[in-house]
């Protein structure tokens, strides 16, 4: 069991490839999907993102999950979505750059850490430091 | 006599009405400084809503409120789901299972919904968002319910201040959201989401107007 | 005219997606897609970056061009592609998360801002700080 | 006697052989602190190379490696494109339009690829990186050369050092590339880049040798 990650983007295009990215470098971390709106749109649904927080409380197997996410409305749907969430408090949300967060927060689950952990690790990617 | 559910689903039909009327205008003021949705998110959103209502009618206007919530955080895709989701969760809450809201009840739910924008948002007063109609509409609504004014009353302040408020929005620099990335040149431009808010709190007056004067046709 | 953007992912998905999700706040922008190897593995192709490339040297007649990339490949590839351009001035590499710095470098072309704000306004996204 | 253009393209053609048979194995060193495609890239970079050459037969040896840098660019897909993309241009502009190459010519190409490498990467030696390779290969090179070595004598110096320099790797923590992401986890495993260096100038050092005991057979 390693941590599970699910990815909210406003596009399901950049949440597939995103996820098809860091699958490359961590190929036993459970990593979801949920981006677009519910009708495929450009923008952010409560119903996948929520669909995909309990999909990965289950994969994760009690070890967590790490939301990242793109822009300010995907942070709110993300927000909004961990309140209605089974068990909100193993659900963390990363103040990260959605790809190269996702990646740094990937490899750590695959190497094993805890939840806090694949958290920080996308959260210590830099930029415009 | 206080607001009862036929108010709150007469609001949240006048609501969907507003958002169809609206919906280009909204779009206009979101292509200006953001990303050209906002009126179709709210539209999308609120006949969401309107069928939900019609499917499973709820019985209180804290249920109505609750429902339009689950509908618009769903449905709407943007921002403005999870803040007007919040708003209307937030606002169900603060009635509970009241069937009778008085004008100090309406205040109060009004000043819960305003209280989860904040939560879900964290702007903050002149950060040009829906923030700067809910906030002096809850303002107004608290003064009119503490001057003893009847719950059309508390509503039709509330109205009045969001409209002032939106326009209000105009000159302001964008600090939250989209428009924030446009900085400076987000001036000169209303904000979409309060000038949306503006419209559902007018609708929300409109509909209290209403079913005021049908009660009171029936007691005369 | 505006500034011209290139979008350099490992994914085409990523590339393609973020385009579509910048393009609504800039819809005068040429965005240029340049994402996955020449056969749609994950990875980037020299030929696909440098064809955005040009490309977008010419759509942007001369107001120069910023390039976006995500992980540290991506950033070589572009490096290489930026030696090989007809005009290697025009072209300017931001340090920018891939996503984030899109939009904010997209937007700031939309405005009208030179290569070189454009290029300052997708590095100004901040991260990890 | 110098090298010509055919110890190249017998480079370039011994390289090709060397990344399609060692592809798993620089699939699988990728696939502990990487991404799992180096020797995917390699291969199919390879391959792209030798049909060019195929194709369009060059007539120099620096022809042919810019020939095998451009396909290398284009073809391979990851960090290894234009790292090695790099490294053969700039070995290719160090020789110049040469035909017949000195030790002192061959170990200052050597020298132009390394730079061209840590031009594009910007890692330094003990990053865990293939300059761990090219920087003890250029070194040997550069001394064999200095002692008067034959053009075969500093290739094999360069590949014995950049086989050393591979093994050498492996408790390194990498500073550069993806293995950097798995920080303290990326010791105890060699660097793929680093292997396939090795392999490329053991490549090169068996091109030398089967060309000058050609010309060797020849002459007597
Ligand atoms: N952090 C925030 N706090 C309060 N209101 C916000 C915030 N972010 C955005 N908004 C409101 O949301 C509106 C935009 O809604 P919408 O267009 O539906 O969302 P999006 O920006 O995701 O496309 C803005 O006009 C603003 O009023
Ligand atoms: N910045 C760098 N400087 C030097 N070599 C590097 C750098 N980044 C990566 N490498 C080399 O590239 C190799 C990986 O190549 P490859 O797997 O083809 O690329 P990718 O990491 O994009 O999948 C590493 O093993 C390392 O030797
Ligand atoms: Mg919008
Ligand atoms: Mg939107
Ligand atoms: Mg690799
Ligand atoms: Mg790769």
């Amino acid at each position: 069991m390693t941590v599970g990650i699910v990815v909210v983007s406003h596009s399901s295009k950049i949440a597939e490839g995103a996820v098809e990215l860091a699958a490359q470098m961590a190929p036993d971390v459970e990593l979801v999907a949920a981006g677009g709106t519910d009708d495929e749109r450009i923008g952010t649904s409560l119903e996948k993102v929520l669909a995909a927080v309990e999909q990965s409380l289950v994969d994760s197997g009690g070890d967590g999950v790490v939301v990242l996410t793109d822009l300010g409305s995907a942070v709110m749907t993300a927000e909004s979505a961990m309140e209605f969430a089974s068990d909100p408090d193993a659900v963390l949300l990363a103040d990260a750059p959605l790809v190269e967060g996702l990646v740094a927060a990937a490899v750590a689950a695959q190497g094993g850490a805890a939840v806090g952990d694949v958290c920080k690790a996308a959260e210590a990617v830099a930029f415009g430091t | 006599m206080g607001l009862d559910v036929n108010w709150a689903l007469d609001w949240l039909k006048l609501s969907g009405k507003a958002m169809g009327e609206h919906r280009v205008e909204l779009i206009e003021l979101d292509r200006a400084i953001g990303d050209s949705d906002h009126g179709e998110n709210m539209d999308r959103g609120f006949q969401a809503v309107l069928q939900k209502i019609d499917e499973t009618p709820p019985e209180t206007p804290g249920a109505a409120l609750k429902a339009a919530a689950m509908a618009l955080m769903s449905k709407v895709g943007g921002a403005a789901g999870p803040l007007y989701g919040t708003a209307y969760l937030r606002a169900a809450t603060s009635l509970g299972d009241a069937t009778d809201i008085d004008s100090g009840a309406l205040a109060a739910a009004l000043a819960a919904a305003r209280d989860g924008v904040v939560a879900r948002g964290k702007a903050e007063p002149g950060d040009k968002t829906m923030i700067d109609a809910w906030t002096p509409a809850v303002e107004a609504a608290q003064q009119a319910a503490a001057d003893g004014a009847d719950p059309v009353g508390v509503l039709e302040a509330a109205a009045e201040a969001a409209e002032t408020g939106a326009v209000a929005t105009d000159p302001l620099v964008a600090r939250k959201g989209r428009a924030s990335y446009l900085g400076e040149r987000s001036a000169g431009h209303r904000d979409p989401g309060a000038a949306s808010t503006a419209l559902l709190l007018r609708a929300a007056a409109t509909a209290a107007t209403g079913s005021t004067s049908d009660t009171g046709t029936d007691a005369v």
